[in-house]
């Protein structure tokens, strides 16, 4: 019986691709048959065979039967418009009210009371509990000097005018509690006594402002765990959308409006390299400097709205000054608070009409609005890992130094006998000592007495002091001690022949010297305390070895290495002067005893781990490494890579005899230091680039794979290392985390269904920090949030990096969430199948994205590693940042990097061949004068895809025409890329890229005025190629919003948004609708890829992509249900410390089953 | 050649670290005894010599300090060495009897072997039983010290002792003639509110834990694991990675009431005490160091192996022990060069006693009345990890200048006589910091 | 009437004074225990309180500073508490026997009960025997430390450490039960040339009697008589006159070489010493004092009573222990009076950490939370021997003016808070002097 409703359920598309379900397919689709052409079957075939795909095994799994809810519309682009019109349309209305009013006249006076003011023309000002009105412009001021809570606030509805004073600024008390509470915060929905938790209801409210989040993190109401309808808009954020910079794009904006000097280089940099362009048009375009700007309140005022500008000065009082100061000045920081009110509603004006033109989709307001209240529920185990990791912290770093200082004293003894000199590494320290110094005095006559009569004392006591003596007598030891008279008389003869300051520890080396404090410094502790791992001489103390040869630190080049065997400047006598001497004996020893204990398998190892970038945090980096490089390099469509060659000071001149047995990045001739050659680090951006630390993170691979290493108190420098690596997450995040804004709840602030929980306990805190999320940030619209958008997952090395495990549910709650599969691969493996043959998985690349198969090898990342013969991890990184546009030189580099025994040509024709596998070939459509000319003179060239020929045809044609003519011919239409696996994707994302307006395929918005064509020519293009695919996956962000808020609401699921993380979605929701809530998501996953597949004309999906592979649910946010969360702060895990069981990951088959399938 | 090769060392060191910290122990007289092994280490079947005592009083008097002194509420107490029976918690017992009494009772009574266990064990044998733990000791005390504590929770009991723990026949090795090993513990008995009894351990896990981590040279080979026990209760372990392996040197256990109650079972009301307005029974949590262990553990860690540069191509391995200046047995070294003797020896023994004055250990170097070779001086004090070593010369007579040396960077800083005992001082107090 | 009468007092004293004591002590957790008697507090058979255990650390510190730290030639050493049993000295041992293996031998071993018992002490039975002394274990130690001494003499070791002895069966009374006492014993055993023996004999029983009489109200109570031994040999023995008669607390005794020689026959080599540019076996004294009785002696010698200005007619009696600062366990107890707590409080804690991080212990009275009566904290408070009592008030807020309460004036003295710490550290110091 199942087997038959499998048979009739199961759905397979012409390449044998499962689609989905029958029953599904035809809710979604509305019974709509899909047709396929014949040509395109065919041609999708040919092209998956000439890839060896065709005919691959391909698994199914099993069908499902699900009732959907009713849809509206006739299609499922309608239900999506529908769903959001609904829900945007109060605030749309609200913002109506904003668009369409004057605003009142500014209060020339402001009360000076606590609570909130309400300013009636005419009227008296009279104190309110809250602005009532629906639609309201908002900015709070805090005082950062006395925490971060709010102290004065500013808002106006289209009605009146209203300020808001705390109790702090008011009263000046004493003495205040350190704990954020309820009644700190700025109310904008009840009065300071009601219970706000049983206020029930809640009204769609609209408020506006500029960086809102920031806004929001200070209002009252915001913090309770069942949310207010009130919403968010951030000019900040349309902004963005509307007329956003790329990161690079920001500094040469500041450099060419401010002069800001390091944009400036990088002016020079990029104006240099877009001139040395020999194709393409020779200008670079400067256009969009003029229709965007960077973020802040000014300078986008002065863009949409423009007239004088805006007074800033203000707000540096309340940075530094204190609440005092505050205090004095008062009505001018109120008024100056009202002007920014003013100014954000007149950028709104502006700026909300053409935010509507550019992403007209309504699913985009209402995902955006939804966006900007994440809410991030925590209880007393967040201050307890503050607290741990802080120690742990504290407690590592002491050990690293302690190593340090070990290292630093033991190297002391090199002082006696010269030793140093003999020593590979710390030669060239300076271990010059000051000998201690004493005054000369004359000795009088009284001090001549003196020593007489000290020396009578000797006399006297000899017989004491005989061997074999026995006790004193009785007498004997009723008298002070012989000794101690002697030794005070010898100190007071002395003393004044010391001088009177003492001298830093005289006798011990230079470089010592100066890792000691001084003893009359308040904090002295005994020993080289100030020694830290950024210092030029630890690696040297370390005796670190790169390869067996000892590192060495040279002024110009940074740090490189010494390789024994320079026979040219021993002895030279002409050129003693420049020669620096060094123990090259010493040097050659150590070589000669390190190749003999080399371990045999100590050459290419291909498991070498990832650059710690690459695992941290997984595809951002990428992109911002690709992003980084993309600046130096031409644009993606250069052929020839920029070969990273020596600089030529540092090869010319080395005719004489050159190690044979090692090649590097070197020898640099300049460096002349007796019997050695030098040869630089490696960096990871190019031999240009000097390194400046080996500790830097990029050579942790290396050291681990022995290719770096400490040779001497063995354990005390690899553990400095060790512990280096593993403090580096809280060195870096500690600041931002320890400052989270955390609002505890009191018990009455709790809903019942938490305090009368079971698990409820009277002396567990609950509480919440809200997130200051941007809602769209960046030029893909991307949120972001410095502390929980970028935080890595917990790494067992790592202190502190349980950072997201923290977030915890109170009693009562489950979070429920799960991770789009592999979204971008997805959608642009569906943007190119709907530009090759409209077929899912008609193009190789899709193909591998649906079907591929680990075990097969034939999924994407084993197919590129097996094309390149590197490890599938490694393979990973290149497939994503191909995607993101990066070009041949970042694989190039990277594929260094892996290995830095690979050469520059291995390297280059090593991704010269995965490029070609992949993105394919670069072919050359002719223009219409081109066409003409083939014609004309006769050229054979030879035709591919699109009638398109090879770079090499198009060159003979140039040089057939320019003898025919002297005339500049227009010969390229445009360019493709051929025959690779991911040719069709490439050539449908630079043809949106390219297109005068490039939208997004799903929701149609448009790239930032500041990205468009029209505005930036040929500039920025990997920017421009990663925007498709990077915001396509907004797109489908805002299209699962929209539908979890749709599908809680019908279904009356209870819960709210949390936070989304990137392709993650992440719901609190009450215990009892947990398994509801995750139908909801798995059903709201379905609907946004069958919205994707409607939108590029492709009337199915298939089935292994429609459903979430697994949706957790859990009580803390983590990346796998399962993840234990161990750390060096956390070695119990979360489940021993926390008291947080594993959770549940469910596929929608489990859930299926638990729910019946029944929302 | 120097040999820098970092492979070779580390491999010859996991092997040899121990014997050559045994052999420097015994050479140095930190530990008394021949024949020594890990194990007999282990079991505590050795007599520490002067420079372990000296050492080991410093780490009780750390401890003491840390657990009682700086600390309101904590008492100490300091209970029987002989127990009954009840009171040990292993089966393997260490009675004492007495011999004449034992001979009288098993002359005079008529009866068979296991009746004579039986009244050797039972009341009329009245033998007493040797300390296996210090927690029986504490509950005893818990009642009267209960009274004086005014009845509020939460409070500590605080001993510091010897116990005695039955070694198994088989590893009963060396020359100790009982199989009754006996080791130095800290213990401490926390008594808190039940539902607070959870956040101390955490506090006591994190204290201890410091603790031992604030004295050692490589910290983070002290490290805390869980294990839960037979009664399914959760043990935190404090540890030690020895070169043979990983060992427990201190334990953290909550025992929650019932022992409490089951010692004193019908007298309940002597055991409730005040958390806040509520009267209950308290909950203990029970830390347990072997100190024995401990001291061990800070032998090794500090145990390094400085190359000396190569003198004559030939580089020369030499040990020292980079002891904590909180627990280094001898602070100061005192010795004097040739010279005028008296006069020397008077410098030598003022300084001396200005430096005892102070509380430290002071090693008289210049009553041996053998004059070394200085580098050998140096070698051995660098084994006794003497801090530092003060050379009194001819020339201070005239100048009042000496040499102090330095254990930890070898060099040697011309000082003042006048300056120091400060120095000295100063460099003690302030190590403490780090 | 109030009483002065002074013969009446001493009449009543001398039967009365040991119930006092015993009682007081016992209040004030100096002892713990029930049912004491003057046999069983001889006997060792009682713990003590943690004013006790606090009060002998003093006793032990002062003991150690006096024999080992100020001087130059003494080392520290520290021994098993299981000896063999030629290392005991008395008849009436103590074995050490576990259970397990006792067992084991007795039901496995077809024997009878002569055979029985020969076996069990003999090698085969492995067992050891409790410590009743501490010269066994310097006799042990005395081959390496010699040689750790550079074999010069003299020289000495010291060891303080519990000691066992059998209690006779008629007087082991209590609840203790086994029939073995424990005492804490601080030898010092000195080894010098033959000829200069007598001469230390003399300067240490000097040296011992001065210690005793340097921390009693009234000196005199301790004295020192001779006594000849079964051996022939002179001891001197230090004694304290306690209200049940004399009593001995130290015996010092030359013991020559013999023991020595005996010990390690066969290899008299490693006991030759230097003397001078001799080569001699150096003769031994021992000093062995029992800490214990000690510090019963010192209770006694600080109990007063004080005769309170009758109130509404009635005289009252009350204790105070005027011990010698040095020994005193409580040296200041810290209280507040009525007023905003919290301040109180936490001036009442940062005084508090500042007096303990001079290594004072310190009764944190404030944490009571019970406000008693004035007068009735004192007397508590005098019994305890408390030195000083500090009090808090609403005023110290104000101005940071206090309270500090004399025990042995019993008058109460205006103090800024931050003098405090300084005033009661200078106190103690100086009392050392007297």
């Amino acid at each position: 019986d199942t087997s038959e409703t499998e048979t009739c359920q199961r759905r397979m598309n012409p390449l044998n691709i499962q689609m989905l379900s029958k029953g599904l397919h035809e809710q979604i689709f509305r019974g709509k048959p899909v047709q396929y052409a014949e040509e395109d079957i065919q041609k999708s075939i040919s092209h998956l065979k000439s890839h060896g795909l065709w005919e691959q095994e391909i698994s199914t799994v099993p069908d499902i039967k699900l009732q959907l809810p009713k849809m509206y519309g006739s299609n499922i682009e309608e239900h999506f418009k529908i769903l959001a019109q609904k829900q945007s349309f109060p605030y749309l209305e609200a913002a109506n009210d904003l668009l369409n009013c004057n605003l009142p006249a500014m209060p020339k006076v402001w009360a000076w009371q606590v609570g909130w003011t309400k300013y009636t023309t005419g009227g008296e000002p009279e104190p309110v509990d809250f602005p009532d009105e629906r639609a309201l412009v908002f900015d709070v001021e805090v005082c950062m000097t006395e925490g971060d809570r709010p102290t004065l606030a500013v808002a106006v509805s289209p009605q009146c005018w209203y300020s808001w004073c705390s109790r702090r600024l008011i009263e000046d008390k004493y003495s205040w509690s350190n704990q954020l509470s309820l009644l700190d915060l700025v109310p904008l929905e009840t009065s300071v006594n009601s219970n706000c938790v049983n206020k029930n209801n809640w009204n769609e409210r609209l408020v506006v402002g500029h960086n809102v989040s920031f806004d929001r993190a200070h209002v009252k109401e915001q913090y309770l765990i069942k949310g207010s309808k009130m919403r968010f808009m951030d000019t900040m954020s349309m902004h963005m959308a509307i007329s956003g910079l790329t990161g690079f794009q920001r500094s040469l904006w500041m450099a060419s409006k401010y002069g800001k000097k390091k944009g400036l280089q990088e002016v020079k940099q990029h104006i240099k390299k877009t001139r040395s362009k020999v194709d393409g048009p020779a200008i670079s375009s400067w256009d969009w400097v003029n229709i965007s700007s960077i973020n802040n309140l000014a300078d986008v005022h002065a863009l949409y709205v423009g007239g004088p500008p805006l007074e800033k000065e203000a707000r540096e009082l309340f940075v530094k000054g204190s609440m005092s100061d505050i205090r004095t000045e008062f009505q001018e920081l109120m008024k100056y608070c009202a002007l920014d009110v003013q100014a954000t509603h007149e950028v709104f004006l502006e700026q909300f009409p053409i935010f509507m033109e550019r992403c007209p989709h309504p699913v985009t307001l209402a995902g955006m609005l939804e966006m900007g209240v994440p809410y991030l529920p925590i209880n007393q185990n967040w201050e307890k890992y503050v607290d741990e990791a802080q120690t742990t912290y504290e407690e590592l770093q002491k050990e690293m130094k302690k190593s340090l200082m070990n290292l630093a004293n033991n190297a002391c003894q090199l002082l006696a006998k010269d030793a140093y000199k003999e020593d590979p590494w710390l030669w060239d320290l300076e271990w010059d000592t000051h000998e201690f110094k004493q005054k000369k005095v004359k000795i009088s006559k009284k001090q001549k007495d003196l020593k007489d009569s000290v020396e009578n004392v000797g006399e006297q006591k000899l017989s004491e002091l005989n061997e074999g003596a026995g006790p004193p007598t009785e007498e004997e030891e009723s008298q002070p001690l012989a000794s101690k008279i002697y030794l005070e008389n010898l100190k007071h003869k002395t003393l004044p022949l010391l001088p009177k300051r003492n001298q830093h520890l005289p006798g011990h080396p230079g470089w010592y010297r100066k890792l000691c404090p001084k003893l009359d410094d308040p904090d002295w502790v005994p020993g080289p305390v100030l020694i830290s791992l950024q210092m030029r001489l630890t690696p040297k103390l370390m005796r670190l070895t790169w390869d067996g040869y000892p590192l060495h630190y040279a002024e110009k080049h940074g740090w490189g290495y010494l390789v024994p065997g320079r026979t040219n400047n021993i002895r030279d006598h002409q050129d003693e002067g420049e020669v620096i001497q060094c123990p090259y004996r010493a040097i050659e020893n150590l070589c000669v005893d390190y190749s003999k204990n080399k371990p045999i398998n100590l050459s290419v190892s291909q498991n070498c781990s990832l650059e710690e970038d690459f695992l941290l945090t997984d595809d951002n980096s990428i992109w911002q490494k690709v992003e980084e490089l993309s600046r130096l390099e031409m644009d993606l469509g250069s052929e020839v890579p920029t070969s990273g060659v020596l600089s030529k000071r540092c090869k010319k001149s080395l005719t004489d005899s050159l190690p044979e047995y090692h090649h590097g990045k070197g020898p640099c001739s300049d460096v002349n230091i007796s019997g050695c050659w030098f040869y630089k680090l490696p960096h990871k951006d190019g031999d240009n680039n000097n390194v400046g630390s080996p500790f830097a993170k990029d050579f942790l691979p290396k050291m681990e794979d022995g290719t770096l290493q400490a040779s001497i108190g063995g354990s005390s420098a690899t553990r400095a290392l060790e512990i280096n690596k593993m403090i580096s997450f809280w060195r870096n995040a500690h600041k931002r985390i320890s400052s989270q804004k955390v609002v505890w709840l009191k018990k009455s602030e709790l809903p019942r269904l938490i305090t009368r929980d079971p698990e409820y306990e009277e002396e567990n805190k609950f509480g919440a920090i809200l997130p200051q999320v941007i809602s769209a940030g960046t030029i893909t619209r991307r949120a972001v949030e410095p502390t929980w958008l970028t935080a890595s997952n917990a790494r067992a090395d790592r202190v502190g990096s349980e950072l997201k495990a923290m977030v915890q549910v109170p009693p009562g709650y489950h979070i429920i969430g799960a991770d789009v599969d592999s979204q971008e691969l997805w959608i642009a493996a569906i943007l190119g199948e709907a530009h090759f043959a409209g077929l899912h998985g008609c193009t190789a690349f899709g193909w591998m994205t649906l079907q591929g198969k680990k075990n097969c090898g034939t999924d994407l990342h084993s197919k590129t590693a097996s094309t390149v013969g590197i490890s599938r991890e490694h393979a990973k990184v290149f497939n994503y940042g191909r995607i993101y546009g990066a070009g041949q030189p970042f694989a190039e580099r990277l594929l260094m990097q892996f290995n830095h025994r690979l050469r520059q040509e291995q390297a280059a024709e090593k991704a010269k061949h995965m490029y070609a596998m992949t993105k394919g070939i670069r072919r050359y459509v002719l223009s219409e004068e081109g066409e003409w000319l083939v014609e004309e003179i006769g050229i054979s060239v030879e035709r591919g895809p699109e009638n398109s020929v090879s770079l090499k045809d198009v060159k003979k044609i140039q040089r057939e025409s320019l003898k025919k003519s002297r005339r500049k011919w227009n010969l390229v239409s445009h360019r493709i890329w051929t025959g690779g696996t991911e040719s069709e994707m490439f050539n449908k994302l630079e043809n949106i890229a390219m297109s005068p307006l490039p939208r997004t395929p799903v929701l149609g918005c448009c790239i930032s005025r500041a990205l468009e064509p029209s505005a930036v020519k040929g500039e920025f293009i990997t920017s421009r190629v990663n925007w498709v695919v990077q915001s396509s996956a907004v797109d489908y962000l805002h299209l699962m919003l929209v539908a979890m808020k749709w599908l809680f609401e019908a279904y009356e699921i209870e819960g709210r948004f949390c936070i989304s993380i990137h392709d993650e979605v992440r719901y609190l929701v009450q215990s009892k609708d947990r398994y509801r809530a995750a139908l909801a998501l798995q059903i709201t996953n379905l609907l946004t890829r069958c919205m994707f597949a409607f939108k590029l004309g492709m009337h199915d999906l298939p089935q292994s992509v429609a459903f979430f592979s697994a949706v957790d649910i859990d009580k803390c946010l983590r990346k796998e249900v399962t993840m234990d969360c161990s750390t060096p702060s956390n070695p119990a895990g979360m489940e021993k410390r926390y008291g947080i069981p594993p959770g549940q990951a469910l596929d929608i088959y489990d859930i299926i089953k638990i729910t019946k399938g029944v929302l | 050649g120097v040999c820098y090769n970092k492979r070779q060392f580390a491999a010859e060191s996991a092997a040899q670290k121990q014997d050559i910290l045994t052999d420097l122990c015994q050479r140095r007289h930190f530990i008394s005894g021949d024949g020594l092994t890990y194990t007999s280490l282990m079991q505590g079947s050795h007599t520490l010599g002067p420079l372990g005592v000296e050492m080991r009083r410093s780490l009780v008097s750390q401890w003491w300090n840390s657990v009682i002194l700086s600390r309101e509420d904590v008492l100490p107490i300091d209970t029987l060495h002989l127990l009954p029976r009840e009171a040990n918690l292993s089966k393997s017992l260490v009675m004492a009897l007495n011999l004449e009494h034992i001979k009288g009772h098993i002359l005079n009574q008529n009866v068979n072997h296991e009746q004579l266990i039986s009244s050797l064990q039972g009341p009329a044998g009245n033998c007493g039983f040797l300390r296996q733990e210090l927690l029986y000791g504490a509950l005893m005390e818990y009642a009267p010290c209960l009274e004086l504590w005014n009845k509020k929770l939460p409070f500590g009991l605080a001993e510091i002792g010897k116990c005695f723990h039955s070694v198994p026949a088989e590893e009963n090795v060396g020359k100790n003639p009982s199989r009754t090993g006996e080791r130095m513990v800290a213990s401490l008995v926390w008594f808190s509110s039940p539902k607070t009894s959870g956040q101390w351990l955490d506090f006591w896990h994190r204290q201890r834990l410091q603790w031992w981590q604030k004295f050692a040279q490589t910290p983070s080979d002290f490290s805390s694991s869980e294990l839960q026990d037979e009664e399914g209760r959760r043990n935190t372990l404090i540890q030690y990675r020895f070169p043979w392996g990983t060992e427990t040197i201190e334990i953290l256990c909550n025992i929650g009431d019932s022992v409490l109650t089951q010692m004193h079972s019908g007298s309940s009301t002597k055991l409730q005490a005040r958390d806040g307005r509520k009267s209950v029974i308290p909950h203990l949590m029970w830390v347990s160091g072997n100190l024995d262990r401990g001291l061990l553990a800070f032998l090794f860690d500090a145990l390094q192996q400085r190359e000396s540069p190569p003198i004559r191509g030939k580089g020369l391995r030499r040990e020292v022990l980079k002891l904590h200046p909180t627990l280094a047995p001898v602070k100061v070294a005192v010795d004097m060069g040739t010279g005028p003797a008296v006069d020397l020896r008077l410098v030598c023994q003022g300084l001396s006693a200005e430096l005892r004055e102070h509380g430290m250990f002071i090693w008289p170097g210049y009553m041996e009345g053998t004059h070394s070779p200085m580098e050998q001086l140096f070698t051995r004090y660098d084994e006794m990890g003497v801090l530092f070593t003060v050379l009194v010369s001819e020339n201070t007579l005239e100048n009042g200048l000496l040499q102090l040396r330095n254990r930890d960077t070898s060099l040697r800083e011309t000082v003042h006589v006048s300056k120091v005992t400060d120095l000295v001082v100063q460099h003690i107090t302030a190590a403490k910091k780090l």
